[in-house]
C-alpha cells in the first residue's frame, strides 16, 4: 500500500527508517532466494503428456492456446504391428481397406499409409496436418498395440507458464518434465 | 480544437485505421463463428453422407461425393488457419497505426495547462481521504459479496468432514446406475405402482365428478388382502395359499385375466410352508412395479420379480419372518430401487431389516438392520432437503433412511404396540399414527434423534387403528375401523369435523381431487367432500366384501374385493366388454 | 472550426468505443458461454453400438468370481480333474473346482502360457522356453528356446505331442513328450498354401480339437485356422467386423478353447467378449459380452509392453467356461443358463 | 497431494529405467524380409537452455538502461523507445512467458511442492525487478514490462480518475495477488497467468473470453492510463510496496520546485501529489487522531474476521483444483447419475475416478486440508490489505513540493518536461522566461 510516510520528523530519521526497511526487504528476498536456490535447478521445465495416463479425450486439439495445437500424434514404430487393418487409420467399420476419405479415421487425414511388404503396412504422421485430436490414438490403443500416442512437440509449444490443456486434462496426464528429456516416448529401442 | 491540415489528416488516418481494424476483427469473428460447422470433423453434412454410405456401401457416386466434400472441408480448414494468422497481423498493424496517429493528433490538440487558483489543499485532501475510505469499504464489500455469491453458487457436495469421504466410494457404481432404464416420474405419478399410489399418499389430483359405477368386474382366483396396482393397461394383484402363491395380471380396460404366474421353488425357501394366520393370509402385502418388472412378496418371505409378459425375471427368499399376525408390509419402489421392510420378532427385533434391491437384477444394493419387532405399516419415500428419504414405522421408532446409501437420517421414538397404519407425506409434513392413541405430524428435515424437536403437532381424537390417513396441504382425514371419519387441519392438527359413516372400515381412504373415498368393509363406497365442512356426496353399494384399499389410475378406480376385482368409472361411461 | 471536421469529438468517440466494446463483450461472452457447455466430443471414437450385446444372444451366467493370487495374469489351462491352472507373474497356480488355491509353481521368469496333459504333466511356457513339471509340481525338464525371437503365448498338450504357439517366430512348434521339436506348423509357405500368421501383439493360441486337428488363431487375418498335426492347413473361418458375429479390431481372436461337444470358444480384446462358434465357424452365441469386462477395454496401458489387455478362457469337462480377465485379474466361472 | 507428486516423480524415473530394461523384453515388431528398417519418431528438442539465460540477461540489461534513462538521462523519449523494445522482445518475441508478473506463482508453487525445482531464470525474473524497485522505484513498469508498454502505447487522451476512486481501486491488485498465490501454492494453477489480458495479443491467438477482456482493457486504456497496471496487476502491487522505501525517487524537477503547478495534470496515472500545508488544521486534528486510533484498533479485527470468513471459502475454492473437481463430480455421480456423452472429458475422468475412487477421494481430502489453511490466509490477507489501506488514508501527508507518489509513480518520465525548470535545464526554453502562473 502507498502509505504516505509522515514527513514531520527530521529527514535523517525518515531516511533511516526507509534504509532499515529496505535492508530488511533485501535480507528477506535474500533468504527467500537462498532457500529456493538450494532446491532450484539450472535446468528448465517443459510440459509433456504421459501416454500411459492419456485418455484420448480430444482436449489437446481444442484447449491449446495456439490456433493449431502444439500436441501431435507420434508413432512409435517399434511398438507398431504394421497391421493391414489398422484401427488407428481406418474407421471402426471401414468400407474397404483403402486410403479413400470415407475409410479414414483421421479427420484431417494426417496419417500416411504405405505398403511395406505382404502383409505389412507402415503408418506415419504428417505433423503439419495433425491436430492432436487423439482419435487414432484411441483406435490404436483400444484394439492394437498403442503405438500411436500424443506428445507435445517442443518445436511448436510456447512453454506457457500454465499449460491451458493441462488444466483441463481429464487423465491428469500433463506434467512438467526436465527440458533435457522433454519427451515421454513409448519405447523405440529394439 | 485546432484544424491544421496535419491534425486533420492524422485524425482521418486514425479513423480509417480504426475502421480497418474493426473490419478485420469482424471478419475474423465471422470466420470463427462459422468454423463450428465447417471443420472437417464437425460438418454434419459429411457425417450424414458417411451414415448414408454405411447403409449402401457399394454406392460409387456417394463415395466420390464424400471424398470431394472431405477434400473441400479440409482445404477450407487450412485456409481458415492461414487467414487467422494474416488477419492477426493486419489487425495488429491497423490498431498500431490508429493508436499512433490518434496519439499524435491528441498531442497536437493538447492545450497548455492553465492552473486555476485552488481551495485549501489540506481541506481537499481531507475530503478525498474520507471519500476514499468509504470507497475502500465499498470495494471490500463488493469483494466479500462476490466471494459469498461464488461460495453459495458452488457449494461442495462432499461431506463436510474429509475423513468421511471414503464412504462416497462404496455406493453402487455410477456406471451401473447409468445403464439402468428408469420410468419417468410422470409415469410413476399417472400410474398406481404400489400400495396407495406412487408416493404412498393414497391421493390423486383428478376426480370423478359423478358417483362412480362399475365398468367391469373380474373373478379373483386366489385369496389375498393386498390392494391392486396399475401400470398402463395392466392391473396386478397377488393371491396365495399355503400350497401356491400367484400373481394375476388383468387388462385394465376389459378386465380380462391376461396371465397368472406362480412364484415357486424360490432358492432357499423351505419346502414346508410356515403356518400363517388365517385372517392375514399369504398375500396381504401389496405388490409394486417400476414399469419394467412387477414385484410381489408373500407371507413366507418369497419375493418374486416378473416381466410384464408374466415370465419370471428373478426370485429371492427373504425369510424366515417371525410375525404373530403374518407379514403384511407392502413393497415400495422408487425409480429403479425396490424397497422391502422386513420387520420380524414378537416383542423384540429378530432380524428386522430394510433392504434396497436393484429392481432389474434383484441385486441387494444395501441392507440395514432395524431395532424394531414385527410391524405392518408400509414405508414411503419422500423428497426432503432435495434428497429422497425412506420413512419407516416400527415399534417404537419412526426412522428415515437415505435412499442412496441407506444411511439413517433421523429417528423419532413415537410409536407403541402394533404399528399398522402407514405414514403419509402431505404439505411438508409426515403424518404417522400411533394406533388408537395419537396422530402426529413430523417435519422430515431433522437429523439424529428428533423425538423432541420435530413433532409439529399431535392429536389424540378419533385416532385410526388400521386405516392409514390421507390428506393434502390443508386437511388430514382419518377413518377408524368403527367408521368414524375425522378431518384435521394439516398445519395445526385441530379437529375440523367428524362424522360417523356407520360402516366398519378396513381399507385406507383415498383422496381423489376434492373427494374423499371411504370403502366400507361391507361394500359401501362413501364419497365425502374433502373440505372444511363435512358433506357427504354420495354412496355406492358394491356386492362384495372389501379389505383392500382402492387404486386410482387413468380415470378409473380399482377395487379388490374378496371374490372379484372391480373397475369403477364415471357414471354413464360405456362399460367396456365384459370378460 | 467547421463542423465536418468535428471528427475527433470525444463524446462521439466514446459512444463508438463503448458500443464496439459492448458488441465485442457480448460476442465474446456468448461464444465463451457456447464453449462452456461442450456438446459431446467431436473426436469421439464411436464403437458404443458394438459394446452393447443383445441379451438374447447371451447364453451363460456368471456363477462366481475367483481372484488370482498373483498379478500379471496371462493364460489359463485345465487339468485332468477340472482344476484350473492360471499363469500369472512368475507363478502358476492351481485352483480347485471350488476355487481353492492348490499347487503353486514358481518359475524363473514371467509365465506366458500353461497346458496340462491328461496324465497330469504340467507344461509352463515362459517367453523363450518351456518348463515341464509332474502333477506334484516336481520339475521334470526344461525345453530350450529354439530361436532368439521366440515368444511363447499358447500351449496345448496332447497324448503324444505338445504344441507351442510361438508368437515371436509366427509358428506353432510341435514337440514330442521328450522335448524334441518334430514339426513346425503354420509358417508362411506358398506350396502348402499356408498364408502364415500375422501376430501384432503376443496373442497366438493353439488348441487340440476333438476332431484330431489343431485350431490356431490368426489374429492379423481375423481367422481361426485348422491344421493337421503335420501342418497342412485344413480350413479357416472368421471375418473382420466389430459386429458380434465377427472378430473386432486389428487383431482378434486372441484365445481359443473348445466345449466338450466340439464347439469353439473364442476370446477377443478391444471389445472384450467371449463367444461360441460351431466347429465349422458358424456364430452361435455369446458367453460374456463387453459389458461384463468394464476394466478390460484398453489393450495397452503400459509404455513398453502392450499385452495388458484381453481375456483367455478354458472349459472343463462339464462345459463350465472359465474366463480369465487379464486386467481385473480374476477368473469368472460361467455356467450355461437354465 | 505432495505425496502424490512424489509418487508421480518416482514413476517417471522407473519409467525411464523401464525404457532401458524392457527394451528387448517387449514384444518385437515383425521381422521384414524386404530389408525394411524401422524409422524412429522425430523428437525436436525444447528451447535451448542458454536462450533462457539470454532472456534473463536481457531483463537485467533493460532494467539497468531504464534506471539510467530515468535518473541520469531524464528522457521520456528514451524510456518510450526502451519500452517499445521490451514490448517487441518480451512481448511479441518471447510471447510473454515467463514474465515477472507470473513468476511469484512459480516461487510459491516451488515452496510448497518440493518436486518442482524452480529454474534459476525464474528466480531472476521474479526478484530482479523487486530489487530494482527497492532502490530506484518502478523502473520495471516504466521501461521493461511488455504489458505496461502495450498500455502505454495505446494511451491517447488521458482522463484523470478521481483520487478517491484511484485510492480505492489500488487495493484490488493485492486481492488478485493473494488469490494467485494461494492457488499457486495449492498446485491448483496459475490464475495470474490464466487471466493475463495481454499475453493473447503477444501470441496472436487465445481464448475468445480473455481476448475480449484484453481488448476492453486496451480500449479503456486509450483514455485511462494503464488500467491493468494501476488497478489489477499483482506484481505491480509488489513493486508499489517495494518502491515505498526506494533509495532514489523520481522527482519532477531537477532542483527546487517553483510551485508553478504546471505539472499538476502531467501525470496520466494519477501519481502526482500536490503540496500539503505543514501545519494540520486544528479544527480536525482531534477527530483525525481519534479516527486513526480506531482504524488501528480495527486492523486486527479485520484480519481475524477475514481469516474466519476465508476458511469458509475452502470447499468452493478447492473445486478449482482438477483433482477436487473430479472428486466432486464423482460424488455427484454417486447420488444423482448424469449421462455424459461419449468420450467427453467428463465421462472419461469419471471412468478414471470409478477405477480407483479411494485414491481420488484421498487426494481430494488432502487438498481440502491444504485449502482450509490457504483460504484462511487469503481471507486474513484481504483483511490486512483493507485495514492498512484505511490506516494509510487516515495519515496526513506533509509535502512542500509537487512530487509523484513513491508507490504509484510508474517512472514513465512524462512529468519531467512539464516542469519549466527541467525545460530550462534541457535548453527547451530560455532561463529568463518565467511561467505566468507562479
Amino acid at each position: 500500500m502507498d502509505a504516505k510516510t509522515p514527513e514531520h520528523e527530521p529527514v535523517t530519521r525518515r531516511q533511516f527508517l526507509r534504509n532499515g526497511a529496505r535492508l530488511m526487504a533485501m535480507t528477506g528476498l535474500g533468504v527467500a532466494a537462498g532457500a529456493l536456490a538450494t532446491r532450484s535447478s539450472g535446468a528448465e521445465w517443459v510440459w509433456q503428456i504421459d501416454p500411459a495416463k492419456c485418455l484420448h479425450c480430444g482436449n489437446c486439439a481444442t484447449q491449446c492456446v495456439l490456433e493449431q495445437s502444439a500436441v501431435k500424434c507420434v508413432h512409435a514404430y517399434a511398438v507398431c504391428g504394421y497391421c493391414q487393418l489398422c484401427t488407428g487409420f481406418f474407421t471402426p467399420e471401414p468400407n474397404q481397406l483403402t486410403t479413400a476419405a470415407e475409410n479414414q479415421l483421421c479427420p484431417t487425414s494426417a496419417i500416411r499409409r504405405t505398403y511395406v511388404e505382404d502383409p505389412y503396412y507402415q503408418y506415419s504422421i504428417d505433423e503439419n496436418l495433425c491436430i492432436g485430436c487423439a482419435k487414432c490414438v484411441e483406435g490404436c490403443t483400444r484394439f492394437g498395440n498403442g503405438s500411436l500416442f500424443l506428445q507435445i512437440r517442443h518445436d511448436r509449444c510456447l512453454h506457457c507458464n500454465e499449460c491451458a490443456i493441462a488444466r483441463t486434462c481429464p487423465g491428469g496426464a500433463f506434467r512438467r518434465v526436465p527440458a533435457e528429456h522433454p519427451y515421454l516416448l513409448k519405447t523405440t529401442s529394439r | 480544437m485546432n484544424s491544421s491540415p496535419l491534425y486533420r489528416s492524422l485524425v482521418l488516418t486514425a479513423w480509417i485505421a480504426g475502421m480497418f481494424s474493426l473490419l478485420v476483427c469482424g471478419t475474423m469473428a465471422y470466420e470463427h463463428s462459422v468454423a463450428g460447422t465447417n471443420d472437417p470433423w464437425k460438418s454434419p453434412q459429411l457425417h450424414a453422407l458417411i451414415e448414408k454410405l454405411a447403409a449402401e456401401p457399394k454406392n460409387e457416386a456417394l463415395q466420390r461425393e464424400i471424398r470431394q466434400l472431405d477434400l473441400n472441408l479440409r482445404r477450407d480448414f487450412r485456409h481458415r488457419l492461414a487467414l487467422d494468422k494474416t488477419g492477426a497481423w493486419l489487425l495488429l498493424g491497423g490498431v498500431l497505426a490508429m493508436v499512433l496517429t490518434a496519439g499524435r493528433a491528441a498531442a497536437l490538440n493538447q492545450t497548455v495547462p492553465l492552473p486555476q487558483p485552488k481551495p485549501d489543499a489540506g481541506e481537499q485532501f481531507r475530503k478525498m481521504a474520507s471519500r476514499a475510505r468509504w470507497s475502500v469499504a465499498c470495494v471490500c464489500l463488493v469483494a466479500g459479496g462476490s466471494l459469498l455469491m461464488i461460495r453459495l453458487d458452488n457449494a461442495s457436495v462432499l461431506p463436510a468432514d474429509p475423513a468421511a469421504w471414503g464412504a462416497v466410494a462404496v455406493r453402487p457404481a455410477a456406471s451401473e446406475a447409468q445403464v439402468e432404464d428408469v420410468a419417468s416420474v410422470a409415469q410413476f405419478q399417472t400410474n398406481w405402482p404400489r400400495f396407495r399410489g406412487w408416493d404412498g399418499s393414497g391421493a390423486v389430483g383428478w376426480e370423478l365428478k359423478t358417483a362412480p359405477e362399475i365398468l367391469w368386474r373380474s373373478a379373483v382366483p386366489a385369496p389375498g388382502h393386498c390392494s391392486p396396482i396399475v401400470w398402463g393397461d395392466r392391473v396386478f394383484i397377488s393371491g396365495g395359499t399355503a400350497e401356491r402363491r400367484e400373481v394375476f395380471c388383468y387388462n385394465a380396460s376389459s378386465g380380462a385375466l391376461l396371465w397368472q404366474r406362480a412364484i415357486e421353488n424360490v432358492p432357499g425357501s423351505p419346502v414346508k410352508a410356515p403356518d400363517v394366520p388365517e385372517d392375514t393370509g399369504w398375500a396381504a402385502s401389496t405388490m409394486a412395479t417400476d414399469g419394467r418388472l412387477v414385484y410381489a412378496i408373500f407371507a413366507n418371505g418369497d419375493l418374486g420379480a416378473l416381466n410384464f409378459d408374466g415370465s419370471v425375471a428373478w426370485t429371492k427368499y427373504l425369510g424366515p419372518l417371525k410375525n404373530s399376525y403374518g407379514y403384511a408390509t407392502s413393497l415400495a419402489v422408487w425409480a429403479n430401487n425396490l424397497l422391502v421392510q422386513l420387520d420380524s420378532g414378537d416383542t423384540r427385533a429378530e432380524g428386522s431389516k430394510l433392504i434396497s434391491l436393484q429392481g432389474a437384477s434383484g441385486r441387494v444394493l444395501w441392507e440395514r438392520s432395524r431395532p424394531v419387532p414385527a410391524s405392518w405399516a408400509t414405508p414411503i419415500v419422500i423428497e426432503a432437503l432435495g434428497k429422497p428419504q425412506i420413512i419407516t414405522l416400527g415399534n417404537p421408532w419412526v426412522i428415515a433412511y437415505s435412499l442412496a446409501g441407506g444411511n439413517e437420517l433421523w429417528r423419532a421414538q413415537l410409536l407403541e404396540s402394533e404399528v399398522v397404519p402407514s405414514p403419509v407425506f402431505a404439505g411438508g409434513h409426515v403424518f404417522v399414527v400411533n394406533p388408537g392413541s395419537k396422530l402426529m405430524a413430523l417435519r422430515p428435515d431433522g437429523a439424529g434423534d428428533v423425538t423432541k424437536m420435530q413433532v409439529a403437532w399431535a392429536s389424540q381424537e378419533n385416532v385410526p387403528d388400521i386405516a392409514s390417513p390421507v390428506g393434502n396441504s390443508e386437511f388430514i382425514f382419518t377413518v377408524t375401523s368403527g367408521g368414524v371419519a375425522t378431518c384435521f387441519g394439516a398445519n395445526d392438527g385441530r379437529k375440523i369435523w367428524e362424522t360417523n359413516l356407520d360402516t366398519e372400515v378396513q381399507a385406507s381412504p383415498g383422496l381423489m381431487g376434492g373427494r374423499l373415498l371411504v370403502l366400507g368393509g361391507k361394500g359401501t363406497l362413501v364419497t365425502l367432500q374433502a373440505g372444511g365442512q363435512c358433506h357427504e356426496l354420495g354412496r355406492t353399494e358394491l356386492p362384495d366384501k372389501f379389505d383392500a384399499s382402492p387404486a386410482f389410475a387413468n380415470g378409473h378406480v380399482f377395487l379388490r374385493g374378496v371374490t372379484n376385482l372391480y373397475c369403477l368409472g364415471p357414471a354413464g361411461a360405456k362399460p367396456t366388454k365384459q370378460p | 472550426m467547421k463542423p465536418e471536421f468535428e471528427l475527433f469529438d470525444r463524446r462521439e468517440f466514446f459512444g463508438i468505443v463503448t458500443k464496439t466494446a459492448a458488441i465485442l463483450g457480448l460476442a465474446g461472452g456468448a461464444k465463451a458461454a457456447g464453449e462452456e457447455q461442450g456438446k459431446g466430443n467431436p473426436f469421439a471414437y464411436d464403437i458404443s453400438r458394438f459394446q452393447k450385446t443383445d441379451p438374447k444372444l447371451i447364453t451363460y451366467d456368471e456363477v462366481t468370481r475367483w481372484p488370482i493370487p498373483h498379478k500379471g495374469a496371462r493364460r489359463l489351462g485345465i487339468g485332468p480333474e477340472d482344476q484350473v491352472y492360471v499363469c500369472a507373474g512368475n507363478y502358476i497356480n492351481c485352483l480347485s473346482r471350488a476355487g481353492e488355491r492348490g499347487l503353486e509353481l514358481a518359475l524363473a521368469g514371467p509365465a506366458c502360457c500353461v497346458a496340462v496333459a491328461r496324465d497330469g504333466a504340467i507344461f509352463a511356457g515362459l517367453r523363450d522356453h518351456i518348463e515341464v513339471f509332474d502333477s506334484k509340481g516336481g520339475k521334470v525338464a526344461r525345453w530350450e528356446s529354439p530361436d532368439s525371437r521366440t515368444w511363447f503365448t499358447g500351449l496345448a498338450a496332447g497324448a503324444k505331442d505338445v504344441f507351442a504357439a510361438d508368437a515371436g517366430k509366427l509358428v506353432v512348434l510341435r514337440y514330442d513328450r521328450s522335448g524334441k521339436i518334430v514339426g513346425r506348423i503354420g509358417r508362411k509357405d506358398a506350396e502348402r498354401n499356408v498364408p502364415g500368421f500375422i501376430v501384432p501383439s503376443p496373442f497366438l493360441d493353439v488348441m487340440i480339437h476333438r476332431d484330431g486337428l489343431l485350431r490356431v488363431n490368426n489374429p492379423g487375418r481375423h481367422r481361426v485356422e485348422a491344421y493337421t498335426f503335420d501342418g497342412d492347413l485344413e480350413g479357416s473361418w472368421g471375418k473382420p467386423t466389430a459386429a458380434i458375429e465377427g472378430f473386432c479390431g486389428c487383431c482378434n481372436p486372441i484365445g481359443l478353447t473348445a466345449l466338450p461337444d466340439g464347439r469353439i470358444v473364442t476370446c477377443e480384446k478391444g471389445i472384450p467378449r467371449v463367444k461360441i462358434y460351431s466347429a465349422d465357424g458358424g456364430f452361435e452365441s455369446v458367453v460374456a459380452g463387453s459389458e461384463s469386462f468394464p476394466e478390460n477395454t484398453h489393450a495397452c496401458t503400459d509404455l513398453n509392453d502392450c499385452i495388458h489387455g484381453g481375456l483367455h478362457a478354458a472349459v472343463d469337462s462339464e462345459g463350465r467356461i472359465y474366463i480369465l480377465d487379464i486386467v481385473s485379474s480374476d477368473v469368472r466361472v460361467m455356467r450355461r443358463k437354465g | 497431494m505432495l505425496r502424490r507428486l512424489k509418487i508421480i516423480g518416482a514413476l517417471g524415473v522407473m519409467l525411464l529405467l523401464g525404457l532401458v530394461v524392457c527394451a528387448e523384453q517387449r514384444f518385437p515388431p515383425p521381422d521384414f524380409d524386404s530389408g525394411y528398417h524401422l524409422p524412429s519418431a522425430l523428437t525436436p528438442s525444447a528451447r535451448q537452455l542458454w536462450l533462457y539465460y539470454g532472456d534473463a540477461g536481457v531483463l537485467l540489461a533493460t532494467l539497468v538502461v531504464a534506471i539510467w534513462l530515468i535518473y541520469k538521462k531524464r528522457s521520456r523519449r528514451g524510456v518510450f523507445w526502451l519500452s517499445l523494445f521490451s514490448l517487441a522482445y518480451f512481448g511479441f518475441y518471447r510471447k510473454g512467458c515467463i514474465c515477472p508478473i507470473g513468476a511469484p506463482q512459480n516461487i510459491v508453487y516451488a515452496l510448497f511442492n518440493p518436486d518442482y525445482a524452480v529454474p534459476v531464470t525464474v528466480l531472476i525474473f521474479c526478484f530482479a525487478p523487486i530489487v530494482v524497485a527497492l532502490f530506484a522505484g518502478r523502473a520495471f513498469c516504466a521501461g521493461v514490462c511488455p504489458q505496461g508498454a502495450l498500455q502505454d502505447l495505446v494511451l491517447i487522451k488521458p482522463v484523470s480518475v478521481p483520487m478517491w476512486l484511484e485510492q480505492a481501486l489500488s487495493v484490488v491488485p493485492y486481492l488478485f495477488l493473494g488469490a494467485g498465490l494461494i492457488f499457486a501454492g495449492t498446485g491448483t494453477g496459475f490464475v495470474i497467468c490464466r487471466y493475463d489480458p495481454f499475453v493473447p495479443f503477444f501470441r496472436l491467438s487465445g481464448g475468445i473470453f480473455i481476448l475480449t477482456i484484453g481488448a476492453a482493457l486496451l480500449l479503456a486504456g486509450m483514455f485511462v492510463g494503464r488500467p491493468y497496471c494501476r488497478f489489477l496487476c499483482p506484481y505491480g502491487g509488489l513493486l508499489r510496496v517495494a518502491s515505498l522505501v526506494s533509495k532514489w525517487r523520481v522527482r519532477v524537477t531537477p532542483d527546487s520546485c517553483t510551485q508553478c503547478r504546471l505539472c499538476e495534470q502531467s501525470c496520466p496515472f494519477g501519481a502526482m501529489r500536490e503540496p500539503a500545508p505543514s501545519a494540520p488544521n486544528p479544527k480536525w486534528l482531534g477527530a483525525e487522531r481519534k479516527r486513526l486510533a480506531w482504524l488501528m484498533a480495527l486492523l486486527p479485527v479485520l484480519v481475524a474476521t477475514g481469516w474466519w470468513a476465508g476458511a469458509k471459502l475452502s470447499p468452493t475454492f478447492a473445486q478449482l483444483h482438477p483433482d477436487m473437481a473430479l472428486a466432486e463430480r464423482y460424488a455427484v455421480q454417486q447420488s444423482h447419475p448424469v449421462q455424459y456423452s461419449l468420450m467427453t472429458p467428463e465421462a472419461l475422468s469419471l471412468q478414471r475416478a470409478a477405477g480407483d475412487p479411494k485414491a481420488i477421494l484421498k487426494a481430494a481430502a488432502d487438498l481440502r486440508h491444504r485449502f482450509d489453511l490457504a483460504c484462511a490466509l487469503f481471507g486474513g490477507w484481504i483483511g490486512l490489505v483493507i485495514g492498512l489501506k484505511l490506516v494509510s488514508l487516515s495519515l496526513r501527508a506533509k509535502r512542500t513540493d509537487y512530487e509523484p507518489d513513491r508507490g504509484a509513480c510508474l517512472a514513465c518520465a512524462r512529468c519531467f518536461t512539464a516542469c519549466p525548470n527541467e525545460r530550462v535545464r534541457l535548453g527547451l526554453m530560455p532561463a529568463a522566461e518565467e511561467p505566468a502562473a507562479s
